[in-house]
C-alpha cells in the first residue's frame, strides 16, 4: 500500500462525501460547499494517480492542470455564491423552487 | 513514525473534517471545517512533493473560498431570516438511497484506480529536456506558462467572465456602485491594526512568490492571491473603499494580465507560433506574463471575494 | 526562427486566431464599457474571414494540425480543425453574429451612461464566441475542459442577466447540473490521464485500447457531457434556462452552447475511443435520444408560452444527435451507411442550429412587439411582426424535417442509414418526431396567422426581424446546397467508409 | 438552355412568391403586374419547351443534395402534359383571383403562397427522381396551408388543421416508402425499373400500400377524403387552384407515377396490387357521388364531385391495358378544365348574387348567363355528355375497362354518370328554366376578370371533345405517351 494509493483512495472517498452533500442536501450554499469537496477530491486523486512512481521527480503537468482547475473551481463557486446570495434577496429562500422546501438548517 | 502511517493519519484526518463540513447542521460550522479541510489537502499536497499546488489549495483553496463563503453566509443568514419553514428532518429512505449511490459510485471508483497500470507514464523527464528553452527552472511554471499556457490564458478569461457574472447579478439601482457594502470598521479595531501594518508586508511576500516562481513553488496565482488577501484586509479595515465597478483604471487592471498574455500569444506567431517564447527572451516574457496575470488575478479574486456592489454609487 | 525537436514554425500560422480573436474582443469589451458594440465593426468581419479560410484550407489541404507554443503532444496543446470543426466554426460565426446584430437595438445604444446589462452582455457574448471556438479546435483533452468551462460561465451569467427571481432559479439549477457535469468529465480525464499520460486526442486514439478503465473513463466523461447536452433525462435544466434568459442568449445557448458539448462526445467516440465504444452503450445513447424526441415533443405540445415550446422543441431535436452513434459507431465504421448516418447527425446539428437561432430571435422580435410570449397574447402577431413571423415558420421546416430544409437532408440521410443497416425502429421515431413537431409548431403559427387589429402591437426594428429571417433562410440553404458540406464533413471524418449509400 | 429552361419555367413562379412576400399591402398594381409577367412567361416558355420537345430536344436539369440523394427536372411527354395544363390553367386563375379578391386582406401574403403553390406544381410535373417528387409535393403541402386558412376564421383554422394532419400523416407514409426503397436500390428516377425485379414481392407490395397511401391523401380516395371538403372554407380561386390544378392532381399525377415510372404496369400487375386500386378508386368515384347528392351547398357539391372525378384518373392508371391508361391519363387534362370552370362560376355566383345553396340559383340565368352557359357545359361535360371532353375520357375508360376483361368497370361509369346528372341537372334546371326568387334582375356580370376565364375553359373543355382527334388534342397526345409507354 503505497502513500501515493492511499491518498488515490481518500481522494475517491472525499468525492463520494461531497457527492453525497450534492444530493442529500436542499440548501443551495450547502451544495456549493459539498460541491467544491468533491472538486478537490478530484483534484487529490489525478495528484495521487500521477503519482504511482517510483524515483523519478513528480510530473509537473498534471499539477499545473490541478492549479488551473483549483482557480476555475473557485470562479464558479464566486459565481454560484452571487446568484444564491441574489436569489435569497429576491426570495427570502435558498432553496429552488422545484425542489423540495426541506429545511436542514 | 513511518511515512505511510504518518499519511495514513493525514488521510483520517481529511476524510472525518471533509465528512464533518459535510453533515454539521450549523452552515457556519460546515464553513470552518471545509477550511480546515483544505489546510490538510494541503499537506497532503506536500507530502506528494506538488508544493506549488499546496500553495494554491491554501491560498485559494482553503483561504479565499473560505473568505467567500463566510462572507455570503453571513449574507444569506440575514436574508433569509424571512424563511421561517418548519423544520424537517429529509426522510430516512431518501437519505439511505443517497449513501447507497455515493458509496457505490466511490466503490467503483476505487475498482477503477485499482485497474490502472502500477507505474504512472510520467511527462516529468520530457519537461525536464525542454525546461531550457523556456528559462525557467520551476516546471510547473514551464507547464502553466510555456508547455501549456494556453490552458493558462483562457482560464484567467474564465475568472474574468466569473467577475462579470457576478457584477451582473447586481440589482440595476446599485450598477455603477462600489463593490461590497459600506463596513463599520473602526480603525482601532484589532483588524484594523492588522489591516494597517500586514498588507505592506503581504505585498512584499507576494511580490517574492511570482519573482520566485521561475525557478522555485510559487508564481502568479500564489502570489496574486496573497496580494488579494492584502487587498482585501484592507478593505475589510476601512483603509481603502473599493473602487467603482465602472472606475476605468479598475477595468483596464482586470484585463491586464490576459490581456498582456494574448498580445504576447499573438505576437508569438510572428516569430514561431502562437503563445510560443523563444528562448534568448522566454525569462523575462515569462516574468512579465508572470507580474501582469498576478495583478489582474489579485484584483479579480479580490472582488471576487467582496461581491457584486450593494449600494448606489 | 526554429529552436528544438517540436518548435516548427506551423505551415497554417492563422489558425489559433480563431480562438484569440474573439478572446480579445471579450477583455477589449470590458473597458470599452458602453462603446463595446464597436468592437463588432472589427470582430465580425475578420472572425468570419477567418471561417471561410478554416473552410477553404480545410477543403484543399485536408485537416490542419497546429502545436501551441511549438509544443508537440503529449507536453503541449494541440489544435486539429478538420472538416467538422470548420463547418462548427463557420455556423458559429454567422449565428454569433446575427445574435450580435439583433442585439444592438437592445444593448448597443445606452445613451445615458452604461447599464448593467448592457456592460455584461458583450464581453460575455464575446467569450462565449471564444469558448466555442476553443472547443471546436482543441485536440486536447484537458484544455477542453477549460474551454468548457468558459463555456459554462458565460452561458449561466447570459441566462441569470435578466436578474427575475425565476431566471435566478434557472441559472442556478443550470450551474448545478453544468458543473457537475464538467466534474465527471475530468474524472474521465484524470483515468485517462493515469493510463496513457497523454490527453492528445490522436495520441489516444493510436494508443487506447478496449481497456477496463478506458471504457469507464468514456462512459463518465459522455455523462457529464450530456448533462451539459441537456439528453434525456439529464434536461431538466434546460426548458426554464433556455426560455429564461433573453432573446440572443437563448438563441446562442440554444443553437451552440450545447452543441460544444456534443461535439465533443463526437470526438470522444469516433475519433478517440471508437474501440473502446460498446454495442450496447451505443444503443443506450440512441434510445435516449428516442425517448427525449418523443418525450420533449409531447411537453412541447403542452407549453402555453411560445418560449418555452421553442426550448421544449430543443430538448426533443437534440434527441435526433443520438441516433446516429448505433448506425455509424459500434463496429459499423466500415459499412456502406456510416457516413450518411455520421454525417446526418451532424447536419442535424448544424440545421438545429441555424434555425434554433432564427427561432428564437423571432420570438424575441414577437415579444417586443406584444411584450409577452404568451399564446393567446400572439394571437394575429403576424400583423405586428409578419417578417419574423415568416422567419419562424421557415425556420419549422427545418425542425420538422422538410424539405428542402437542412432538417430534411439530416433526416434523410439518417432514415436511409436506419433503414440499409437494418434498425428500422430508429426510423418510426423520427418519423413520430417529424409529425409531433409539425403538431407544436403550426400550433403557434396558427395563431401568430390569425385575424388581429396591428395596433395591438408595438412596432419592432426591421433589423430585427430580418435577422431571424437570414437565419433561417440559412437552415433551408443549409439542405438545397448540401453536397459541399456534405463533402467538406468527410476530410479527417472516422478512418473508414466515406462512400455514400449504394 | 436544355438544362436551364426546366429551372426558368419553376423561376416564373417561384420568384415572384418571393417578391411579392415582401411587397407592401397596398402596392396593388405592382403586385399584379408581377403577377401576370409570371403567369405569362411560364405559359411562353412552357410553349418554348413543347416545340423543343417536339423537335426532338430533351430538357434534363441535374443537381446533387447529397450522394444518392438528387434533385432531377426532366421534360418527358407526361410532364409536359400535366405542366401545359398547370401553366395555362395558372395564367386564367391569377386573372381570376385578381378580380375576385380585389378589396380583401393579406393579398401579399396570398398571392406569395398562390404562386409558390404553382412553383410547386411546376417541380411535381418535371420531376425526374422519386425523390425530387418528394420534395415538391411536401412543398406543395406547405404553401397550400396557408391558403386554407386564408379567412383567418375559426373555420379556416379547423379547415387547415384537418388539412394538414391528412397531408403530412400521408408524406410521413410516403417518405418512408421512398427510403425504403432507396435504401435497397438506392435513387428512384422515372425510367430505371429494373432494379425493383430483384426485390422481394412482399417489400415490393408494402412499399406501394406506403407510397399509394400517401399520394391518397392528396387525391382524395376513400376514406382519405375527409380534408378536401373541409378545405372549402377557403377563397373560390383557392378551391379552383386545389380541385383541378394543383393539389389534388399532383397526388394523381403521383398514383400515375408510381405505376408506370417506378413500378411499371407489368410489376404491378404482376404484383397484383393493381385491381385492388382498382376497386378502391371505384368505390372512390360511386361514394363521392353519393354524397355530392346529398350536399345543398353548391361548393361542397362540388367539392365532393371532384373526389369522384379524380378517381377516374386512378382507375385508368390502375386497370391494365392501353385503352384505360389513355382514359384516365386524358381526364387528368378534361377533369382539370370543367371543374375549374365549375369553380369559377360557383365563385362568381357567390360574389355577384350571393349564392351559396343550390335552391338559390332559381333565376340565375337570366342575371349571369355566360357564366351559367359556362357552368352548363362544364357539368353536362362532367356528366359525360358528348361532345363535351368528360364523354371522351368515359368512353375510353369504359372500352379500357372491356379490354382488360373488367366487365364491372362500365357499371361503376354507368352507376356514376346517373349520379353526375342527378347532382349537376337540378342545378342547371333551376338556374335557366325557373323564375327568379325576389331581387332585382339586373345583369350582374362583372368585371370581367370574373367572367371571362370560366367561359375560356368551358370553350376549351368544349373543344378537347369536339377535336378529341385532331393533333395535339389532349387525346392525341396522351395517346402518344401511352403508345410510347406501352412500346405499340
Amino acid at each position: 500500500m503505497t502513500s501515493a494509493l492511499l491518498f488515490a483512495f481518500s481522494g475517491v472517498a472525499v468525492i463520494a462525501i461531497g457527492l453525497f452533500g450534492l444530493i442529500g442536501r436542499w440548501r443551495i450554499e450547502r451544495r456549493v460547499i459539498a460541491f467544491n469537496l468533491v472538486g478537490s477530491g478530484m483534484f487529490l486523486l489525478f495528484g495521487a494517480v500521477a503519482a504511482r512512481r517510483a524515483g523519478v521527480d513528480a510530473d509537473p503537468v498534471p499539477q499545473a492542470m490541478i492549479i488551473t482547475g483549483i482557480v476555475v473551481a473557485f470562479s464558479a463557486t464566486a459565481l454560484f455564491v452571487a446568484l444564491i446570495e441574489r436569489l435569497v434577496a429576491e426570495t427570502g429562500r435558498s432553496t429552488l423552487p422545484e425542489d423540495t422546501p426541506d429545511e436542514d438548517a | 513514525m513511518t511515512p505511510v502511517l504518518f499519511d495514513a493519519g493525514l488521510c483520517v484526518l481529511i476524510l472525518g473534517v471533509a465528512l464533518a463540513s459535510v453533515i454539521v447542521r450549523e452552515a457556519f460550522a460546515a464553513i470552518a471545517f471545509f477550511i480546515v479541510y483544505g489546510l490538510l489537502v494541503a499537506i497532503a499536497w506536500t507530502r506528494l512533493d506538488a508544493v506549488d499546488v499546496a500553495l494554491a489549495e491554501v491560498a485559494i483553496g482553503a483561504g479565499l473560498t473560505g473568505a467567500l463563503f463566510v462572507g455570503a453566509m453571513s449574507r444569506i443568514a440575514q436574508a433569509a431570516e424571512a424563511q421561517a419553514a418548519p423544520r424537517r428532518h429529509p426522510e430516512r429512505l431518501a437519505v439511505v438511497g443517497a449513501l447507497l449511490l455515493c458509496g457505490g459510485a466511490g466503490a467503483a471508483l476505487i475498482f477503477t484506480v485499482l485497474q490502472l497500470p502500477e507505474v504512472a507514464v510520467s511527462l516529468a523527464s520530457l519537461a525536464e529536456a525542454n525546461l531550457a528553452l523556456t528559462g525557467v527552472t520551476n516546471k510547473v511554471t514551464a507547464v502553466l506558462i510555456n508547455f501549456r499556457g494556453y490552458d493558462t490564458l483562457l482560464e484567467s478569461v474564465v475568472l474574468l467572465v466569473a467577475l462579470i457574472g457576478v457584477w451582473s447579478a447586481t440589482p440595476d439601482r446599485f450598477w455603477g456602485g462600489p463593490p461590497g457594502l459600506q463596513l463599520a470598521m473602526t480603525q482601532d479595531s484589532v483588524l484594523g491594526f492588522f489591516g494597517a501594518i500586514l498588507p505592506p508586508v503581504g505585498f512584499v511576500v507576494g511580490a517574492y512568490l511570482i519573482w520566485i516562481g521561475s525557478s522555485a513553488p510559487g508564481g502568479a496565482f500564489q502570489g496574486g492571491t496573497v496580494w488579494a488577501a492584502m487587498l482585501l484586509l484592507a478593505v475589510l479595515a476601512g483603509l481603502i473603499d473599493p473602487p467603482l465597478v465602472s472606475k476605468r483604471s479598475l477595468r483596464f487592471g482586470l484585463v491586464l494580465g490576459p490581456a498582456l498574455f494574448l498580445a504576447i500569444g499573438i505576437a508569438g506567431i510572428f516569430r514561431g507560433s502562437f503563445l510560443g517564447l523563444d528562448p534568448p527572451i522566454a525569462k523575462t516574457l515569462t516574468l512579465a506574463i508572470e507580474v501582469g496575470l498576478a495583478v489582474s488575478i489579485a484584483a479579480t479574486l479580490a472582488l471576487l471575494v467582496i461581491g457584486k456592489p450593494r449600494r448606489a454609487a | 526562427m526554429t529552436w528544438a525537436t517540436g518548435l516548427l514554425a506551423p505551415d497554417q500560422p492563422w489558425a489559433p486566431l480563431l480562438v484569440a480573436t474573439p478572446l480579445a474582443a471579450a477583455l477589449a469589451a470590458v473597458p470599452f464599457g458602453r462603446r463595446a458594440p464597436l468592437l463588432l465593426v472589427a470582430l465580425t468581419p475578420f472572425s468570419g474571414a477567418l471561417a471561410v479560410l478554416a473552410i477553404a484550407q480545410v477543403w484543399s489541404h485536408g485537416e490542419i494540425v497546429y502545436h501551441v507554443g511549438g509544443w508537440p503532444p503529449p507536453l503541449g496543446i494541440t489544435l486539429r480543425i478538420d472538416g467538422l470543426s470548420a463547418v462548427f466554426i463557420a455556423t458559429t460565426a454567422l449565428v454569433a453574429t446575427g445574435v450580435a446584430l439583433f442585439s444592438l437595438p437592445k444593448y448597443g445604444r445606452q445613451s445615458k451612461g452604461e447599464t448593467r446589462a448592457a456592460f455584461a452582455f458583450w464581453p460575455l457574448l464575446f467569450a462565449m464566441w471564444a469558448g466555442l471556438n476553443a472547443v471546436f479546435v482543441s485536440n486536447d483533452l484537458f484544455n477542453l475542459y477549460v474551454a468548457l468551462e468558459l463555456l459554462t460561465l458565460t452561458a449561466v451569467a447570459l441566462v441569470a442577466l435578466d436578474g427575475k427571481p425565476k431566471t435566478i432559479a434557472a441559472a442556478i439549477r443550470y450551474l448545478l447540473f453544468a458543473l457537475t457535469g464538467s466534474l465527471a468529465y475530468l474524472l474521465g480525464v484524470i483515468f485517462l490521464y493515469g493510463v496513457f499520460g497523454s490527453l492528445d486526442i490522436s495520441a489516444l486514439a493510436i494508443s487506447a485500447s478496449p481497456h477496463a478503465v478506458v471504457l469507464a473513463a468514456g462512459v463518465v466523461m459522455t455523462t457529464g457531457l450530456l448533462a451539459k447536452t441537456a439528453l434525456f433525462p439529464l434536461h431538466g435544466w434546460l426548458p426554464p434556462a433556455h426560455s429564461g434568459a433573453p432573446a440572443p442568449a437563448s438563441a446562442m445557448l440554444s443553437a451552440l452552447v450545447v452543441k460544444a458539448s456534443f461535439f465533443i462526445i463526437l470526438r470522444l467516440w469516433f475519433t478517440a475511443l471508437p474501440m473502446a465504444a460498446s454495442a450496447a452503450f451505443l444503443q443506450l445513447l440512441a434510445s435516449l435520444g428516442a425517448v427525449a424526441i418523443v418525450f420533449g415533443s409531447v411537453l412541447a405540445l403542452r407549453q402555453n408560452k411560445l418560449k418555452l415550446i421553442v426550448a421544449y422543441s430543443t430538448v426533443a431535436q437534440l434527441g435526433y444527435l443520438f441516433l446516429m452513434f448505433p448506425l455509424a459507431g459500434g463496429g459499423n465504421e466500415m459499412q456502406s451507411w456510416a457516413a450518411s448516418a455520421w454525417t446526418g447527425g451532424v447536419f442535424q446539428a448544424l440545421a438545429h442550429a441555424t434555425a434554433k437561432a432564427a427561432m428564437f430571435l423571432a420570438v424575441g422580435a414577437m415579444i417586443e412587439a406584444a411584450g409577452e410570449d404568451r399564446l393567446d397574447r400572439l394571437t394575429g402577431i403576424a400583423h405586428g411582426v409578419p417578417v419574423a413571423v415568416f422567419a419562424f415558420g421557415l425556420a419549422s421546416l427545418s425542425l420538422m424535417g422538410l424539405p428542402p430544409s437542412g432538417g430534411f437532408i439530416a433526416k434523410y440521410l439518417l432514415l436511409t442509414s436506419a433503414l440499409a443497416s437494418g434498425q428500422w425502429w430508429w426510423a418510426a421515431v423520427m418519423i413520430a418526431g417529424g409529425l409531433l413537431a409539425a403538431a407544436y409548431l403550426f400550433r403557434p403559427l396558427s395563431r401568430a396567422l390569425a385575424e388581429a387589429d396591428p395596433k395591438l402591437f408595438t412596432p419592432v426594428p426591421r433589423l430585427q426581424q430580418f435577422i431571424p429571417l437570414a437565419l433561417a433562410a440559412l437552415s433551408v440553404l443549409l439542405g438545397i446546397f448540401s453536397a459541399q458540406p456534405y463533402a467538406l464533413l468527410q476530410i479527417g471524418r472516422v478512418p473508414g467508409a466515406s462512400e455514400g449509400l449504394p | 438552355m436544355s438544362a436551364f429552361l426546366p429551372i426558368l419555367i419553376l423561376l416564373t413562379s417561384f420568384t415572384p412568391a418571393l417578391i411579392i412576400f415582401f411587397l407592401p399591402e397596398h402596392w396593388r398594381m405592382l403586385r399584379t403586374a408581377i403577377n401576370l409577367t409570371g403567369a405569362i412567361a411560364k405559359v411562353s416558355l412552357v410553349i418554348v419547351m413543347l416545340a423543343g420537345v417536339a423537335s426532338g430536344e430533351t430538357y434534363e436539369f441535374r443537381f446533387e443534395l447529397a450522394p444518392g440523394l438528387n434533385i432531377l427536372l426532366r421534360a418527358d411527354a407526361l410532364a409536359l402534359l400535366f405542366i401545359s395544363l398547370s401553366a395555362a390553367l395558372w395564367l386564367l386563375t391569377t386573372i381570376y383571383a385578381i378580380a375576385y379578391l380585389a378589396e380583401g386582406p393579406n393579398q401579399s401574403r396570398f398571392f406569395g403562397f398562390f404562386s409558390l403553390c404553382v412553383a410547386a406544381t411546376t417541380g411535381i410535373a418535371l420531376a425526374g427522381t422519386l425523390i425530387t417528387f418528394f420534395v415538391f409535393y411536401e412543398l406543395l403541402t406547405l404553401a397550400t396551408w396557408p391558403l386554407v386558412i386564408h379567412r383567418g376564421d375559426s373555420n379556416s383554422f379547423a379547415a387547415g388543421r384537418k388539412y394538414l394532419a391528412y397531408t403530412l400523416c400521408g408524406s410521413a407514409s410516403m417518405l418512408i416508402g421512398i427510403v425504403w426503397l432507396e435504401s435497397m436500390t438506392g435513387p428512384i428516377e422515372f425510367t430505371v425499373h429494373d432494379r425493383l425485379l430483384e426485390l422481394d414481392a412482399t417489400t415490393l407490395r408494402v412499399i406501394f400500400v406506403l407510397l399509394i397511401a400517401g399520394l391518397g391523401v392528396k387525391t382524395a380516395l376513400v376514406p382519405l377524403h375527409s380534408w378536401l371538403p373541409a378545405a372549402m372554407v377557403a377563397p373560390a380561386p383557392v378551391s379552383a387552384l386545389l380541385h383541378a390544378v394543383a393539389v389534388v392532381k399532383a397526388g394523381a399525377f403521383g398514383i400515375v407515377r408510381v405505376i408506370y415510372d417506378v413500378y411499371s404496369v407489368a410489376l404491378v400487375q404482376q404484383l397484383g396490387v393493381g385491381l385492388p386500386l382498382a376497386f378502391i378508386a371505384s368505390l372512390t368515384i360511386v361514394y363521392g357521388s353519393v354524397l355530392a347528392l346529398r350536399q345543398d351547398d353548391i361548393k361542397r357539391r362540388l367539392a365532393f364531385s371532384t373526389v369522384s372525378q379524380v378517381s377516374y384518373i386512378v382507375l385508368g392508371a390502375a386497370l391494365p391495358g392501353p385503352f384505360s391508361t389513355i382514359g384516365g391519363l386524358v381526364h387528368l387534362v378534361h377533369q382539370g378544365l370543367m371543374k375549374i370552370t365549375l369553380f369559377f362560376c360557383a365563385g362568381a355566383l357567390s360574389e355577384r348574387l350571393h349564392i351559396y345553396k343550390v335552391q338559390e340559383l332559381d333565376g340565375a340565368g337570366q342575371r349571369m348567363p355566360w357564366t351559367m352557359l359556362a357552368f352548363s357545359i362544364a357539368a353536362l361535360g362532367m356528366i359525360g355528355i358528348p361532345p363535351v371532353a368528360g364523354f371522351v375520357s368515359k368512353w375510353y375508360l369504359g372500352v379500357g375497362g372491356l379490354q382488360g376483361g373488367q366487365v364491372w368497370v362500365l357499371a361503376v361509369l354507368a352507376a356514376s354518370s346517373l349520379l353526375n346528372a342527378a347532382y349537376f341537372l337540378p342545378l342547371i334546371y333551376r338556374a335557366w328554366f325557373k323564375p327568379a326568387g325576389g331581387g332585382d334582375g339586373g345583369l350582374a356580370e362583372w368585371p370581367l376578370g370574373l367572367v371571362l376565364p370560366a367561359i375560356l375553359t368551358a370553350l376549351a373543355a368544349l373543344l378537347a371533345g369536339v377535336f378529341a382527334y385532331a393533333p395535339y388534342s389532349p387525346l392525341s397526345w396522351v395517346t402518344f405517351i401511352v403508345e410510347r409507354n406501352y412500346g405499340i
